[in-house]
């Protein structure tokens, strides 16, 4: 069993990406591989408690909160958060907030990492 | 002990998005990835400027001037600063009609001795094979 | 009509601005729509400026925060500024699509 | 004179079209216009007090509110709004909320639309 | 007293980020932009989808069992059935290669009476020359 | 190396994809580059698909979420699911690059 660490960076209310690195993680950690959760840039929107779920949105909060449960270790980029207003008291429970050292240095011991850049 | 190779490697021109942004404060966030680590270990980055992504190293951006935002200029040096290789694929500037008197050669007036390397994609090509993990932007 | 096409990204996704037609057409290149000013890629002038019988800004603000003057940029494009291009789009031209 | 209504979608925070929207409203302003602003989709960014200002993020609040200020009637998309968890109290002083429908009715009695769609 | 024609222009394809479906919400809510207007004005809209934005029209998006989202089939559904005019361009479905018979073509199932145009390029700028403002999405 | 690239878009705004080189080489394509599994334009397979040594794959969630199956893939692409995705990245290829 391996560790996976993923950045990820572009993804929004709306686009599917976040979509994507949750059920990636689900399908790693349940063949036993162990998943750390480095967002950033706009992926911060996850460190926002209180979206509220409408059906046009995909609303991820409880999917986050289950994997969290599981063990997934999710970092939010500080910086990157208090950018945008959302502060620690925004942030859901069992989300560490970090620099970005955090997420290079859980790189090196990952068998492998998947980084999700782009716009 | 042990130093593990990232490559940073940025793919699309900069403003439109915080894309350039990223990779520049992630790589250089390098430097204090040790606190987190075990005694010796070290994250070793290489900056790679590819495609469109070259328009990044364009010199004299007014960024500051018009939107009060750092410039992409103004990171690259301060990578260069503090010693994290920097490299631009000098064919895409060819193709892009960019002459190296277009864009930062170094970042001397800060007192970096660290030059930007111009590359071929093949040398590029060979330091992505050098890094167990890439990531681009 | 009269139109002022807005085009803000070196690489575009769309193929509406090939199409589109106008019996008067203003192309305005602002945020990284900059580029089809400035650049040559294998030292041609960008498609965009291609488009027939159209007329064609570009925003100074853009082109100085990406590091380029107005001394750079293709003589079929014009160098203007935000409250310039406010006039194109109150007096020059009467509806605007940013594609 | 003439009335404009700006709608404004893909921006976030790092990318320049709110900065664009801004500055022409103000050079719009400037010259006597009438500026209407719609915030939808990303752009709703705008409507979370309390962003704290990094010299890496163009900050916008300050030059909103001075816009605001001089009669710049900006609204934002409610149900966006809530989607991103940002509610009536985290809504900066002068700005209005809505649904769609305020934009629409607003292109009625204008003299220029600009609807800066995109991704 | 008047009415307002608006197009709304869909060129991108769904679920990369909320473009499309933005599109579809705000044209669907012209059907209340009347409570902020007086007396008889009314906001008319075209729904058009060219160039890659005919991707929205596919069929049989399984948007909601996959990810737990509505579908923009099901919006252009919505919006046939408050009586919206729907376009799609035909040159474009024949150049992505798609059929009628893979496209929404009404939403007889939800009880709409309008069923979604087939057009020319040239007809859409016909009716993109017939609105006063233009919504590119 | 052994890579495994990721493609998300249809319309996609890097070169890098064609100018990487890979000892071994597995093209995913998710969210919109699920497009250039099913789509032939102008009745041509996608460009992406002519990367020469290539093994492709395409996520059926994103097929199906896209009013798209199985039956409509080119040959040339296998269908896989999340699950097999964990294993084409933990034990086929080394590296990964989401393009």
């Amino acid at each position: 069993m391996g560790v996976l660490t993923m950045g990820v960076f572009p993804s929004l209310v709306g686009s599917g990406t976040l979509d994507f690195s949750f059920k990636l993680a689900e399908a790693a950690m349940a063949k036993g591989h162990t998943v750390n959760l480095w967002l950033s840039g706009n992926a911060v929107m996850m460190a926002k408690k209180g979206q509220r779920a409408f059906k046009d949105y995909s609303h991820l909060e409880k999917k986050m909160m289950e994997l969290i449960g599981k063990g997934m270790e999710t970092t939010v980029c500080e910086a990157c958060a208090e950018a945008r207003g959302y502060h620690k008291e925004d942030t859901p429970p069992g989300m560490k907030r970090a620099s970005m050292d955090w997420y290079l240095a859980k790189t090196f011991k990952s068998d492998r990492v998947l980084h999700i850049g782009g716009e | 002990m042990g130093a593990l190779k990232l490559c940073f490697v940025v793919q699309r021109p900069p403003y439109k998005s915080e894309n350039a942004r990223l990779a520049l404060t992630h790589s250089i966030s390098s430097q204090t990835a040790e606190i987190h680590l075990d005694d010796g270990d070290t994250i070793v980055p290489t900056l790679i400027f590819v495609g469109d992504g070259v328009l990044n190293a364009v010199k004299n951006q007014q960024a500051m001037k018009h939107y009060g935002v750092t410039s992409t200029e103004n990171h690259i040096k301060n990578g260069l600063l503090i010693d994290m290789p920097v490299w631009i694929c000098k064919e895409d500037m060819q193709r892009l009609g960019l002459t190296e008197a277009q864009v930062i050669t170094d970042a001397e007036e800060m007192g970096a001795e660290l030059k930007m390397k111009f590359a071929s994609f093949d040398e590029i090509q060979k330091e992505m094979e050098a890094c167990p993990h890439l990531l681009f932007f | 009509m009269k139109l002022a096409v807005f085009l803000s990204d070196l690489r575009r996704t769309e193929d509406t601005y090939e199409r589109l037609k106008a019996e008067k057409l203003g192309v305005i290149l602002v945020e990284n729509g900059i580029y089809h000013a400035v650049m040559k890629e294998g030292g041609k002038d960008s498609p965009v400026l291609n488009k027939a019988g159209a007329s064609f800004y570009v925003l100074s603000e853009d082109l100085e925060t990406r590091g380029f003057t107005s001394a750079q940029v293709n003589p079929k494009v014009k160098v203007v500024n935000y409250g310039d291009i406010v006039d194109l789009i109150m007096n020059d031209y009467e509806k605007t699509a940013w594609l």
